[in-house]
């Protein structure tokens, strides 16, 4: 995945199988998705649950995303999604260090785990697999994208959220490397951390970093929701000439692709970890099939939104998505 | 001098066609009594949640994390009603919480403690960083709230540079030996001959326990904890009856200090790994649970029995509310409710007793 | 005349106004001049407006020695009700406006209301409240940022007089003045700030203290609802995060300024100019690029230093003082 | 002309019966007092007669129409000014604005601060008070702030005025000040209710008496002149009430056990002398603000001291703080703020009486055991007759007089030697205060050196062997107590008065 603009990020693929593995009978297996609290990132999952209850004949699928960005919390509603009888789990985890301890627990009690949308951080996941975003592969994508926007050189400033969160450093790492390869022709500004918190927290900083520094810079890159909606505004506000590329595909952000406020978003692919992941984890939860390695990473894949595909980017994550469900197949081995 | 009053002075002094005053307050009836009424309540709301849904009951999915929960919250709640003993606040509960833990992982990842020794290392830093918030209050007199508030921010920034400088993931996940254990492992675990305890309360519970047991030693058997109460009713008052208010002061918050960091410990060890963010959780529970169990936020009055009381009824409203599949549009609103109504009704009962009271005259 | 100006110099207010002076002199040096140019000025007064008024909304209730921790949530409700009214309802902007301000006025009412009829301790109160709304404003929105409604809003929210004074800090200016009048000069505002000083000498002399408490709660709601009109006008849209960070900075304000937390006091322009050193603060940030992390220690420690300073002062001019005053507790109920 | 009538009135409290059946006439250019003991009920018929609280039975007629306030604003809109017994000023305002509060002068909307001033300067010319209306009422002085309350009374243009305690806190020479203006609204035509355990006083301006007891009216409107004050005092008591006859006591010859010797404090003291020996009872006296309460403080380490030295047991020391006093040199203080300093009102009064012994009872870790703290609290409250229902009773429910017993209490608990006594019977009722000066007595014959600090003239004369006045932070002399009241109360008068026989 080391070519900006449009294509699939298949870098992780390993693209050997045949097709999906057709699941028998879904109706003992309760599936809950379990993002880390309120997000719009998440809001594709819960429409995708109910498809996966219809589509796999699953005794039950829910949304919940009552955690509120408390890893504490989270192992609450996941212990109490338990105690009601869901056994398959597809879990965005609050703290990327702290999730193994909550995969282990639930695995211990035998039910079936997917990490979606994020992975653990170091290298073991404890999970059966991880169907993730390569986030710092998002990053340097989007740096990658943004660098061509600004055509090549000049300044370029990170926006992102929490700064000790291990996902956050991944992020940084992505742009980093995505600047270092154009051998100084791109200097990292800076990195402002911490204002994924609220929107006007972002606004501020936008505002602020525009106000003093506004003239040195050609590029904004940003990972994280808030200050993406926040410096598309800014950015277009001031009249400055500088290229803003965001981060997911929410209305407000492809409003901003269409009306050129945005150069480039890098959209994601939460519908596919919601069906694969249901699928896999039905796979699981009914005992049909197991993991051959359990704790696989998979990416699920990043896609560049430019004015040119806007409309037509969903396809080729559609497609990613069938890819995805192939590739899984042949990490399984079933009955 | 054993007894400077003389029978004349002792005779004049009695008046023995006076009546004795009446102690109000002294005579409320049992139900109005604000523990009793709390724990009425958390019983009733579990005898209701488990009517609903009987998996509240389940032991291990519901009771026991439920339990490792308000065991972790009651230390948190201890740990404010320390300072509102005397009539302060401490807003850094979470970061003192957090910055011991630093330490703690520190000492885990840098130094290679054992588990517990790594633990009294955490609440050393917490009582020494307790401290210096106390002493800043009390040497400079300025309010507690102002010198925590400042406080939690120096360490909301000082935190996040020592994790990204020391570790990859801002994070410590050395785990000392026994670290994972004492996540899962309950009462269940531990025998006596053939008795073992219940398989439904964590060991974690008995850190709470022993804090409890702690605080509340202190707080009714003790010089330092009648000091610490009498600073609360009155600084002027303790000052001029021999009390020295301002070691007093620093007592309390590094006492406050130290519980944040067991509470942080628990934390860290519920949910997995030392890191920068925890005890961001913890400054509004930190308040909850005291308050609702009777501890005066003007100083003066705790209740170390209603501390955990308040903090289990926040507790089992939550996971009742869970179980009962609640969504997050509806969550936050019902909880609020539940609070105020279970609150108007402690006071409707005041109300009823002082009623009562008077009739019977 | 003369004795007003003396014992003008020893209060709070002075020693903020040196401490904002020198920050901004400061501020000026550092940008060689840049923060002087229009575009630079009208970016820090933007972001005053609100903090200047969540931190007044903060500073009623503590007059009267109540608090209010749903200073946020109220906010945030009335700001997101706003937005879905004017973007998804079509209702007109100033209907919307209104009906959003009075929403907002009637929480605090509520707030109120709850406090007197119930006697139970505000801090909790405002707690239940809070997480009332925090349910109410997600409901009311979601997840999604709606950014849809009419321009006239957005141009209000960004207009300057001159380029330099944002309207939305005039009109913030505005509320801070009426407020110092209604509690300087009008029976109210003096019966509200008699109940903060001395409750007991206020119910004496035939105030009712519970009407105190309805007032400042009521206020309180109110002035929230001028602060989410303007920030509605002013952000990129309003989505469930407005008000998430409002608390401690509303706290902040007022305590900086001198308020006491058992009531009594009345310091509008303690709280205006607390809420122009914190904006020095983030004016810095970016000027110098400085991680969140420092600012954040920067902050604690001028929050400290200031206040140290100030206590300092009035120490060595009450000599005679012989008892270090007590430290002030949260006054809870007013009976 | 009855001007007010106050009939059979009740009031319940959860658990006492405060007022009942009390009838209360007030005439129209007369002053009346209302007498009784601590707790007997003045101060609540007072609060009926104000709207603060709702009676329970009875019923009030102000010029000849039944009246029912709600509120204290609706009594002092019908005329009724009050003086509460409580402190009550507001501390971020003016003096002019704490005067006019109840009914802020307007114009246009908003408070019209240039009539406050003018106005509030009438009122506080009219108590003779050289007050600026627009200064703090934070910067006053007790007296001050309790004259300024008076004029806050007045400000609502009453015809009836109720004072409850006025004098508690001033000088006599503030109060003569008081009183006159009570004469001339006497002469006005208005009424006056004048509640004070002083009976000096009482017989000085009253004109007519109720006595209450235990709630009850004993005496309604008695003309004051036929009755002697024993006699009223019997009526108070509810028996024979004798007078107080304290047994001879000598001061054994012995050093002093606190000498101060040319003594300047960080408050303005300078070049202050004085010698405590043990048994001996040396008094205090001076106006409202000569610095005598100052001085026992920076004794205590809470001033900084800045000359001279103190010696205690011909040691010279430096104390630091009230604990150094109490362990290391068994110095107490029993404070004039009984209610701020003295007690803790919300604690219990055994607590109250054990804090300066928990050091003592104290075992391995700071463990007191409660017996021992019962024990000792038990005897104390036996010793002084605290009337409780039991030590967990809170302090706070307490009469003044059963309060200051806990306040001192806690110093005999703590075995002091040397005991610095401010003001202890502001507002306690005779009988009490005679136990008191007993008390007093007795701890100075059981060989405790007591400084004792009172304004109370005839108190000071009963009880000092030696008078020390105070003037300006400055010792004005020294008269040795013939404990004759005429004599003696001219020598300290001529004293306070007399032209810097020190002052520079
Ligand atoms: N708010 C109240 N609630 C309950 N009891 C009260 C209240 N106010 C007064 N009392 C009780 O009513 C009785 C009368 O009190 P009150 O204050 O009227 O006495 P008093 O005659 O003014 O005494 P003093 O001379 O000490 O001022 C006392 O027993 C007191 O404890
Ligand atoms: N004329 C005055 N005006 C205002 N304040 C005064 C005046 N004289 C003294 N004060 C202040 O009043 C306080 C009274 O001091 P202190 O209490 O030591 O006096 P005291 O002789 O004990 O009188 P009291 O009877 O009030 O206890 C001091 O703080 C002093 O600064
Ligand atoms: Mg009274
Ligand atoms: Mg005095």
């Amino acid at each position: 995945g080391d070519n900006a603009g449009g294509t699939s990020g298949d870098d992780a693929s390993t693209g050997t199988s045949t097709g999906p593995v057709t699941l028998k009978d879904g109706s003992k297996v309760k599936l809950a998705l379990v993002p880390g609290g309120a997000h719009p990132y998440f809001q594709p999952w819960k429409t995708t649950a109910a498809q996966d209850k219809t589509e796999f004949k699953l005794a039950d699928a829910t949304f919940n995303e009552t955690g509120e960005w408390d890893q504490g919390k989270q192992n609450n509603v996941l212990n109490s999604l338990a105690a009601q009888g869901y056994n398959a789990f597809g879990i965005f985890g609050v703290s990327p260090t702290d999730i193994n301890s909550t995969f282990e627990d639930l695995k211990a009690k035998g039910f079936a785990v997917g990490s979606l949308a994020s992975c653990p951080a170091g290298d073991t996941n404890s999970a059966d697999f991880c169907l993730s975003t390569d986030v710092e592969a998002a990053a340097y994508k989007a740096a990658k994208a943004a660098i061509e926007a600004m055509g090549g050189e000049g300044g370029l400033v990170h926006l992102t959220g929490n700064n000790v969160d291990s996902n956050t450093q991944r992020r940084i790492a992505g742009v980093r490397k995505a600047i270092a390869e154009t051998n100084g022709k791109v200097t990292e500004l800076s990195v402002i951390t911490d204002i994924d918190e609220d929107l006007q927290t972002a606004q501020k900083a936008v505002a602020d970093l525009l106000a003093s520094k506004g003239k040195d810079i050609k590029g904004i890159v940003t990972t994280a929701y808030n200050p993406a909606v926040a410096a598309a505004d800014g950015v277009a506000s001031s009249k400055l000439p500088i290229k803003v590329v965001a981060i997911d595909d929410d209305a407000k952000i492809l409003a901003g692709i269409k009306s050129g406020g945005v150069a480039a978003t890098v959209a994601q692919n939460p519908v596919g970890q919601a069906y694969v992941g249901g699928w896999l984890l039905a796979l699981l939860g009914s005992k049909q099939c197991t993991m051959k390695t359990p704790g696989v990473t998979v990416d699920s894949g990043s896609f560049i939104v430019t004015k040119a595909n806007v409309d037509s980017y969903d396809t080729e994550r559609k497609a990613k998505t069938v890819e995805l469900q192939k590739e899984f197949a042949a990490q399984l081995s079933c009955q | 001098m054993s007894a400077p009053v003389s029978e004349t002075a002792t005779a004049a002094l009695q008046e023995p066609d006076a009546p004795v005053e009446a102690p109000q307050g002294g005579r409320t009836p049992w139900w109005a009594n604000q523990r009793i009424g709390l724990l009425i309540l958390v019983v009733a709301l579990s005898a209701l949640f488990g009517v609903l849904r009987p998996a509240f009951f389940n032991q291990q999915l519901v009771v026991f994390p439920l339990l490792r929960d308000i065991a972790m919250f009651t230390v948190v709640g201890l740990a404010q009603l320390c300072v509102l003993s005397i009539g302060h606040m401490n807003l850094a509960v979470g970061r003192m919480a957090a910055f011991s833990m630093m330490i703690t992982g520190i000492s885990y990842d840098l130094w290679h403690f054992s588990l517990y020794a790594g633990l009294l290392v955490g609440l050393v830093a917490g009582a020494a960083i307790g401290a210096l918030a106390g002493w800043v209050i009390a040497r400079t007199g300025v309010n507690s709230f102002v010198v925590t508030l400042a406080l939690d921010f120096l360490l909301l920034g000082l935190i996040p540079l020592v994790y990204t400088a020391l570790t990859d993931n801002a994070a410590f996940v050395t785990k000392p030996p026994g670290m994972r254990e004492l996540r899962n492992y309950s009462l269940g675990d531990v025998c006596i001959g053939n008795v073992c305890g219940s398989p439904a309360v964590p060991q974690l519970t008995l850190f709470a326990v022993i804090a409890m047991a702690v605080v509340g030693w202190i707080y009714s058997r003790t010089k330092l904890g009648r000091e610490l109460l009498m600073t609360g009713t009155s600084v002027k008052a303790a000052e001029l009856s021999g009390i020295p208010t301002a070691r007093r002061v620093i007592t309390a918050h590094a006492m406050s200090g130290c519980l944040a960091a067991l509470a942080g410990f628990m934390l860290a060890v519920s949910t997995g790994s030392i890191k920068a963010t925890i005890g961001e959780e913890f400054m509004l529970p930190s308040f909850l649970g005291p308050i609702l169990g009777g501890t005066l936020l003007a100083g003066g009055f705790i209740s170390v029995w209603g501390t955990l009381l308040g903090t289990a009824l926040t507790s089992v409203i939550r996971k009742g509310l869970d179980l009962l599949g609640v969504g997050l549009e509806s969550l936050n609103i019902y909880l609020g409710l539940i609070l105020l109504v279970a609150l108007s009704t402690d006071r409707i009962r005041t109300v009823l007793s002082d009623r009562q009271g008077v009739r019977k005259r | 005349m003369k004795r007003f100006a003396v014992r003008f110099a020893r209060t709070t207010e002075m020693t903020l106004l040196v401490i904002c002076v020198v920050f901004f002199v400061g501020l000026v040096i550092a940008s060689d001049g840049d923060l002087l140019a229009a575009n630079s000025l009208r970016v820090l007064l933007q972001f005053l407006a609100v903090p200047v008024l969540i931190g007044l909304a903060q500073m009623v209730v503590l007059a009267v020695g109540q608090l209010n921790l749903a200073v946020g949530a109220i906010g945030g409700f009335a700001a997101v009700s706003m937005g879905v009214l004017m973007a998804e309802h079509g209702v007109p902007v100033f209907v919307a406006l209104l009906i959003g301000f009075l929403l907002a006025t009637v929480a605090g009412l509520v707030n109120g209301l709850l406090v007197v009829l119930t006697r139970i301790n505000g801090f909790i109160v405002t707690l239940a409240t809070m997480t009332v709304l925090l349910g109410v404003q997600y409901r009311v929105v979601g997840t999604r940022t709606v950014d849809d409604y009419p321009q006239s809003v957005k141009s209000f929210g960004s207009h300057a007089v001159f380029g330099v004074l944002p309207l939305i800090f005039l009109v913030a200016l505005v509320v801070a003045a009426l407020l110092a009048v209604m509690l300087r000069r009008t029976v109210p505002g003096r019966q509200l700030l008699a109940s903060g000083g001395n409750p007991i000498a206020a119910r004496l002399s035939g105030i009712s203290n519970d009407r105190s408490v309805i007032i400042a709660h009521t206020l309180s709601g109110a002035i929230l609802g001028v602060a989410a009109i303007l920030t509605v006008a002013s952000s990129p849209g309003v989505n469930k995060s407005i008000g998430g960070d409002w608390l401690l900075p509303s706290f902040a304000a007022p305590i900086i300024g001198g308020a006491l937390l058992t009531g009594g006091s009345a310091v509008v322009l303690g709280t205006v100019l607390a809420a122009f050193i914190v904006r020095f603060v983030d004016t810095a940030r970016a000027e110098f690029s400085l991680e969140p992390s420092w600012v954040n220690f920067v902050v604690g420690a001028v929050v400290l230093g200031s206040v140290v300073l100030g206590q300092l002062r009035s120490r060595r001019q009450e000599r005679r003082t012989v008892l270090k005053a007590p430290d002030a507790a949260v006054a809870g109920g007013v009976s | 002309m009855t001007l007010f009538l106050a009939d059979k009135v009740d009031k319940l409290f959860p658990g006492v019966r405060a007022l009942d059946g009390v009838t209360l006439k007030l005439e129209a250019g007369s002053v009346h007092a209302l007498l009784g003991e601590n707790g007997a009920g003045k101060s609540t018929l007072i609060k009926v007669i104000t709207g603060l609280y709702k009676p329970d039975g009875g019923r009030l007629v102000l010029d000849g129409s039944e009246v029912q306030f709600g509120s204290p604003h609706e009594s002092a809109s019908a005329g009724i000014g009050v003086v509460h017994q409580e402190r009550n000023l507001i501390p971020g305002f003016t003096v002019g604005e704490n005067i006019l509060l109840q009914k802020l002068p307007t114009s246009r909307g908003l408070v019209d601060r240039s009539a406050i001033r003018t106005e509030a300067a009438r009122w506080l010319a009219e108590l003779d008070l050289d007050l600026d209306p627009d200064q703090p009422v934070t910067e006053l002085s007790v007296a001050q702030a309790q004259l300024v309350e008076i004029a806050k009374a007045l400000s609502v243009e009453s015809r009836v005025l109720l004072l409850d305690e006025p004098t508690a806190s001033i000088t006599p020479n503030e109060a003569e000040r008081l009183f006159r203006v009570v004469a001339k609204l006497k002469n006005d035509g208005r009424a006056v209710l004048f509640v004070s355990h002083k009976l000096e006083e009482v017989f000085q301006i009253c004109d007519t008496v109720t006595v209450l007891r235990d709630g009850a009216s004993v005496l309604e409107s008695g003309p004051l002149g036929d009755l002697t004050r024993d006699q009223v005092v019997d009526l108070m008591v509810g028996r024979v009430h004798e007078a107080l006859a304290l047994p001879a006591r000598t001061v054994p010859a012995a050093d002093p056990l606190l000498e101060l010797s040319g003594v300047g404090t960080a408050s303005g003291h300078a070049d202050v002398d004085l010698s405590v020996r043990p048994g001996e009872i040396v008094g205090l006296y001076g106006l409202v603000g000569a610095g005598r309460s100052e001085l026992a403080k920076a004794l205590l380490g809470l001033d900084r001291i800045t000359a001279g030295e103190v010696r205690v047991r011909g040691q010279a020391v430096r104390i630091r703080n009230v604990r150094d006093a109490l362990r290391n040199h068994k110095i107490g203080y029993v404070t004039e703020n009984r209610k701020e300093e003295g007690v803790f009102l919300e604690q219990s009064v055994s607590r109250n009486i054990a804090v300066t012994v928990w050091d003592r009872l104290r075992k391995v870790l700071g463990y007191v055991p409660a017996k021992a703290e019962a024990a000792m609290v038990a005897e104390y409250v036996e010793q002084l007759g605290i009337r409780i229902a039991s030590p967990a009773q809170l302090t706070g429910t307490l009469s003044g007089g059963n309060q200051q017993k806990v306040s001192l209490a806690k110093w005999l608990a703590a075995k002091t030697e040397i005991l610095i006594i401010d003001e202890p019977t502001v507002g306690i009722d005779v009988r009490t205060k005679d136990a008191f000066h007993t008390l007093i007595w007795d701890l100075a014959a059981n060989g405790l050196a007591i400084l004792l600090i009172t304004s109370d003239l005839p108190e000071m004369i009963t009880l000092a062997d030696r008078v020390v006045v105070m003037r300006d932070h400055r010792v004005q002399g020294e008269v040795a107590n013939d404990h004759d009241y005429d004599t003696m109360s001219q020598r300290v008068i001529r004293l306070i008065h007399a032209e810097g026989t020190t002052a520079a």
